[in-house]
């Protein structure tokens, strides 16, 4: 059976779904952190997967650039949530609640 | 043998997404989500980006996922706590809404999108090829990542630092 | 494809020696539980700390800044292969790459981020 | 396979872009020589991006460069002086705050320098991942600044919400950039042209989502306030401006590209089902902002809650109806839209010294300030009625130009609405303006009469009211010599 | 089953059980270097049928010893994690060793067949992805093992282990730019010919500094002396304490796995792979018989040399010993005798090879080079352990971002420069 860029667009969709409920749904800081890795994934996937479609080799380009500057949010995200959990002692979102009115 | 391989990594994949998302310890969610970091950079492997499989698994899995586990291991959340923080009732569903509207709507775009020939390794992403265009057209972009690099190192220090 | 089933044939290899040597240290060795066998050894004394409370987060920005400068390392392969190709352009454009990486890292080392006390 | 050489026009185009980031570089690594003067260098790189920036306003033709990584025409120059003139304001703003609160260290001027650079670079590009490079340069600088404060919690937080609303919107738009590039097989927005028809509508759906996120539009706002709220005033106004100007440059210049029909982002402009869209976000985002604003007691939520309104005003200017896109009229209402959203902030800058830890920003403690500072009162009075769109301002100026648009554009059931939302406005606007004046309290709110707060808030008003009614006198440019400017910025877009 | 698969199949297999069978070796060099620098004897008393080959035994006794203790797992600990941690520490070195080249690659009738378990064309990366996952396993021991002593040193050799990650990635690149690849093989190739006459071509000589920088950092990375402060037993508590028997023994056989896996790593970069110094491959291949022939005359002369030291070191023991020590002499003395009769034998018979048993021949001769680099440099690592003091984590930490970043940087202008003005572009 011959995989087509369709197969990998289905993955890719997922993995990026998966993420984005992963945000929405999930109230530990670290596990939010996460999905948004997942759904970065996802859209490198489908970059990738685009790249051997169209045949231009610019997608592979996108993802190693997508992968560098995802290491670099993550890292400042987490500089964030250790900043704040060195004052608060909890990453559960709900408990941050001091701004709303 | 690359389908087999295909569906192997792409199931993986999509169960330790589920995981990541779904496990209330974080540690276990850094260790599923670490399983399909490696998967996606074997889908890589069978898309013929042999270089993307190689820089996934050096800065994703290997430098992003060690600082993840890092700060986890740092913060050593209580027992107690860790249990507190699955998924929250109303939420799930709120999101969960919001994903089949998305999946609806993106699938119905692809499913239009016939016409792809099947993904034969034709372009081989090899360290080479990648590199000729990034250091010839791509050159822009690349002095700009290293300024957003720079202003990552500034940021983080600027929240790390006690000593202010 | 080819070149990544003997990398998955060494992968099966090196899993299965682990998990053989475990099997066989765990049918092997004898079993006697005991009480005093189960708290965390400190040099005799009975535990002092609990076990999970905060540690210096000097270790965190280590983490955080080595996850940077390797971002940062990994553009020098890419370079690195095309370098001869690139002549003396590709000299300037990473000059001011590296240039833009040494001053993150003068960055942080006079702000005193590298200080072990 | 020769690697490009640096033509003399190249350097030119990405010079604003490359003197902020070595102003960025070198203000920050003062900073960690403990300079006290960031303010100073970083405002001197800001003049000198002015000074090189002004030559490519009067650029006939276009440069674009790398498969159109870098766009300069006079668009993105007058985009990048707006930007420019929100950057300087925030330079001159913060050093009275921070010296009060001990934390004046370059690297706040630094980090203002990085994420303007983001944004210089935001506005002058239609390569899909140079868009993306200057999202993440401009918004990773802004986490950090939110949550400048470390001493108070809110800021922590903003600094969380802002972080986690950010990067799952540029995630969104990564993956709508993916499907537009499979659909078209280019990562340039100019030369995306047919391929796979729901695959290009999607990928620039999800790419509009991205943006809406950023300029808060309604469905994607309820970061905003919180945000602007608890992150330190000084990055709350610069936030508020010049993010704004950074995204709706950014569309301007991509849903301009929208002209052929082939284009992704035609059928969210001009197709059938998919051009309801827009307008119904504009009418929402007005409507919910001014209704929110309504009941606020605390100024920054207030003027956030407005902020997300004026979004609403300006999406108006982006629906083409039976023209083209209002580029003229979105510019203009920008320029107003910065001079008086500064101006009120800085205002709020001085009010709010902190005692017991926490802002003053509640209206009421505000009480009696029109006696005791006169030229605050009046200044205040001043951006609030800009604010509102009563006449002799700017921002009246720039809502008459936008609406009056959008009727010879057909949209006329549109700016009924935008019109009943100003009147609505006009109410909340008022209220502090009222408590400044009529009401009086014994125990007034401690004021920061630092000189740079005055001379900010005296140049926002001089400019807001010489823009907004007077003619050019002499060589002095008046109200038609800025719209030549934007007109002349406008007629750029392809 | 055509060469095409036979030789692949071949390859894995070496590749998977090379640092296995080094692994004995190396425990019982370990203990005999460190005992002939303290001037003393070292393991010489495990014997099996009289058989003590000079401690090696002894070698076998520990991992039967450790294998047969009782697993002590201490209460509240969750257990995924306690096992996975020494997992993961055998694991991870044990894949490192695929991407190596063993020789030159045969072509026969056109066909070209890789001499290496796995072809990447980004095989350095991959060297550098394996090692970063061997931080995993520290961190996963030291947190499972619910002790807050192993936590914190677990943390101190995670942060050290990166640190000095960087230092190794950025050393590497010196390698990859002369060489132009990121294929091992494509860089030991590259390694051939000879320089300025006299030294081989070896990066070595090509990049003395990216080589000294390489050689710290895989110091640092393998937690050996001058850095193993975090298992240093004697002062400071380590992340594998709460472990017992067979898993403490599968961090150390991780660890030393890993050193032969870094020397391994290291002969390809630096020290010319496979290459055998003056002579290249074309020119072995031409003559290969002649090669057999020396191969023979010199495993002769060896054997032929041991034996008679065998017959003195025999007539040493009977003097002192009466118990079955004496018969080892005698029995390990015949076998030399024999194999050198053997060499004698086959050396009359040798005839001129065919192409295919002349490249054979050659890989052969290949495999034993490399196979001698790599013992002279885990030598080489187990001579510094016992020489050099412990350094102070600060120092340690210091130097890895202070001095050896800034280094590798220098060392990539340099090159660069240098590549450029000399005109070889």
């Amino acid at each position: 059976m011959i995989i087509g860029t369709e197969n990998y667009l289905a993955v890719s969709l997922l993995l990026f779904v998966i993420g984005a409920v992963g945000v929405l749904a999930r109230r530990n800081l670290l596990v939010v952190l996460m999905s948004v890795e997942l759904m970065l994934n996802g859209a490198n996937l489908a970059f990738a997967a685009f790249a051997r479609a169209r045949g231009v080799l610019a997608g592979d380009v996108i993802v190693f650039f997508v992968i560098a500057v995802a290491a670099a949010e993550a890292a400042v995200g987490l500089a964030i949530v250790v900043a704040l959990f060195r004052k608060r002692g909890t990453v559960n979102l709900d408990r941050f609640t001091s701004l709303h009115q | 043998m690359e389908s087999v391989l295909f569906w192997i990594l792409s199931v993986v994949a999509v169960a330790s997404a589920v995981l990541t998302v779904s496990r209330s310890n974080p540690l276990a969610s850094a260790l599923s989500l670490t399983v399909c970091l490696v998967a996606v950079a074997g889908l890589f492997a069978t898309l013929s980006a042999h270089f993307l499989f190689i820089i996934q698994l050096l800065v994703y899995a290997g430098a992003v996922m060690v600082l993840v586990i890092y700060v986890i291991m740092l913060l050593n959340l209580k027992e107690r706590e860790m249990k507190a923080l699955g998924l929250s009732g109303p939420r799930v569903f709120v999101s969960s809404l919001v994903a089949v509207f998305v999946v609806a709507l993106l699938a119905r775009a692809q499913s239009g999108s016939g016409g792809f020939d099947p993904v034969s390794p034709v372009l081989d992403g090899s360290a080479r090829r990648v590199a000729e265009i990034i250091f010839t057209s791509y050159v822009y972009p690349f002095e700009v990542v290293s300024i957003l690099l720079l202003a990552a190192v500034v940021g983080v220090v600027v929240l790390g630092m006690k000593k202010f | 494809m080819n070149p990544y089933i003997p990398l998955l044939a060494v992968v099966a290899v090196a899993f299965i020696l682990p998990v053989v040597l475990l099997a066989m240290s765990s049918m092997l060795g004898p079993k006697r539980d005991e009480a005093a066998k189960g708290d965390p050894y400190e040099c005799g004394v009975p535990q002092l700390t609990p076990p999970r409370d905060h540690f210096p987060v000097k270790y965190y920005l280590v983490a955080v800044l080595f996850l940077l400068f390797d971002v940062e390392a990994v553009f020098l392969y890419p370079w690195a292969v095309v370098y001869r190709r690139l002549g003396i352009l590709g000299l300037v454009e990473m000059a001011v790459f590296l240039t833009v990486l040494f001053l993150g890292l003068v960055y942080v080392w006079k702000r005193g981020a590298l200080e072990w006390d | 396979m020769n690697p490009p050489l640096v033509t003399g026009d190249m350097l030119r185009a990405a010079i604003p872009f490359i003197l902020l980031a070595a102003g960025g570089t070198v203000v920050s690594l003062a900073g960690a020589w403990r300079s006290k003067r960031g303010a100073l260098f970083a405002a001197l790189f800001l003049v000198l991006a002015f000074w090189k920036l002004f030559p490519l306003l009067d650029l006939e033709k276009g440069i674009e460069l790398w498969d159109g990584a870098v766009v300069a025409d006079r668009m993105s120059a007058f985009l990048g002086g707006m930007l420019l003139l929100s950057g300087l304001f925030a330079l001159i703003v913060s050093p009275p705050v921070l010296r009060r609160e001990g934390r004046n260290r370059a690297e706040y001027y630094g980090l203002i320098l990085f994420s303007l650079s983001g944004m210089v670079l935001f506005v002058s590009t239609t390569n899909l991942l140079v868009l993306f490079l200057a999202l993440e340069l401009m918004s990773i600088p802004l986490y950090v600044l939110s949550g400048y404060n470390r001493g108070d919690d809110r800021s922590g937080e903003a600094a969380l919400k802002y972080f986690l609303l950010g990067s799952f919107s540029s995630a969104i738009l990564l993956y709508g950039a993916a499907l537009l590039f499979g659909a078209t097989g280019t990562i340039n927005m100019a030369a995306m042209t047919g391929g796979d028809p729901l695959l290009a509508t999607a990928g620039a759906f999800l790419v509009l989502t991205g943006f809406l996120f950023k300029m808060a539009a309604v469905p994607f706002h309820m970061w905003a306030p919180d945000v602007y709220d608890g992150a330190p005033t000084p990055i709350t106004s610069f936030m508020a401006t010049s993010v704004k100007i950074a995204t709706f440059g950014a569309l301007l210049r991509i849903f301009s590209l929208a002209g052929g029909a082939a284009n992704p982002f035609a059928h969210i402009l001009t197709g059938e089902n998919a051009a309801k869209i827009l307008p119904w976000l504009a009418v929402m985002t007005m409507t919910l902002g001014n209704v929110c604003a309504l009941t606020q007691t605390n100024i920054k939520r207030m003027l956030a809650y407005s902020s997300i309104a004026h979004a609403g005003y300006l999406l108006l200017g982006l629906i083409p109806g039976s023209g083209a896109v209002d580029a003229k009229g979105i510019l203009y209402y920008l320029f107003a839209y910065l001079l008086m959203t500064t101006g009120a902030f800085t205002v709020v800058i001085a009010l709010s010294t902190r005692d017991k830890g926490r802002e003053v920003t509640g209206v009421e403690r505000y009480a009696g300030i029109g006696f005791r500072r006169p030229f605050l009162g009046i200044a205040m009075a001043v951006f609030l009625f800009s604010l509102a769109g009563i006449p002799p301002t700017a921002g009246f100026f720039g809502k008459y130009l936008l609406f009056s648009g959008a009727v010879h554009r057909g949209l006329t059931p549109l700016v009924v609405v935008a019109v009943l939302n100003s009147a609505l406005s006009v109410y909340y606007y008022l209220r502090p303006v009222v408590v400044f004046y009529m009401r009086d309290t014994d125990t007034p709110v401690r004021v920061d009469d630092a000189l740079s707060l005055r001379v900010a808030s005296l140049a926002a008003v001089v400019l807001l009211i010489w823009f907004g009614c007077l003619p050019n006198i002499g060589s002095l440019p008046g109200v038609p010599a800025l719209l030549h400017w934007v007109g002349s910025a406008a007629a750029a877009l392809p | 089953m055509s060469v095409e698969t036979v030789v692949p199949f071949v390859m894995v297999l070496i590749a998977a059980l090379l640092p296995l069978s080094l692994l004995p070796v190396m425990i019982w060099a370990e203990r005999k270097v460190s005992a002939f620098i303290q001037d003393r004897t070292g393991p010489n008393r495990a014997e099996i049928l009289g058989i003590r080959l000079g401690g090696v035994i002894h070698a076998i006794a520990d991992v039967v010893k450790l294998m047969s203790k009782e697993e002590m797992t201490p209460a509240r600990v969750n257990r995924f994690y306690f096992v996975l941690g020494p997992f993961l520490a055998l694991f991870v070195p044990l894949v490192s060793f695929a991407i190596i080249p063993l020789a030159d690659s045969l072509n026969l009738g056109g066909t070209v067949i890789p001499l290496r378990a796995v072809t990447l064309n980004v095989g350095i990366l991959f060297v550098l992805a394996v090692t970063s996952f061997h931080v995993y396993a520290v961190v996963f021991g030291a947190w499972a093992s619910n002790n807050s002593f192993t936590l914190l040193g677990g943390l101190r050799s995670a942060a050290q282990m990166i640190s000095y990650e960087l230092g190794l990635g950025l050393s590497v690149v010196g390698t990859v730019m002369v060489a132009q690849s990121l294929d091992l093989g494509r860089i030991v190739e590259h390694q051939g010919g000879t320089l300025l006459g006299f030294l081989p071509a070896w990066n070595l000589f090509l990049q003395p500094l990216g080589f000294l920088i390489f050689l710290v950092c895989i110091f640092a990375e393998t937690n050996r002396n001058p850095f193993d402060l975090t298992e240093g037993e004697s002062e400071i508590v380590g992340y594998h304490l709460e472990y017992s028997s067979m898993k403490f023994a599968m961090f150390f056989m991780g660890e030393y796995i890993a050193i032969i896996g870094a020397s391994a790593v290291t002969a390809t970069l630096f020290f010319g792979g496979y290459q055998v110094p003056y002579l290249d491959t074309d020119f072995l291949r031409a003559h290969s018989t002649g090669v057999l022939r020396v191969m023979l005359v010199s495993m002769g002369a060896i054997c032929f040399v041991l034996a008679l030291l065998y017959r003195r070191y025999h007539r040493r023991l009977t003097a002192l010993y009466h118990d079955r020590r004496r018969n080892e002499a005698r029995m390990l003395g015949g076998m030399m005798l024999l194999m050198g009769l053997a060499a004698v034998v086959a050396l009359l018979f040798v005839s001129p090879l065919p192409e295919a048993g002349g490249q054979v021949v050659v890989a052969a001769v290949q495999m034993t080079t490399l196979l001698v680099k790599i013992l002279v440099v885990s030598f080489f690592f187990i001579w510094i352990r016992w020489t050099l003091p412990r350094f102070r984590y600060d120092q340690l930490m210091g130097l890895g971002w202070k001095v050896l970043i800034p280094l590798a940087l220098l060392n990539i202008f340099l090159t660069g420069a240098l590549l450029v003005f000399s005109g070889r572009t």
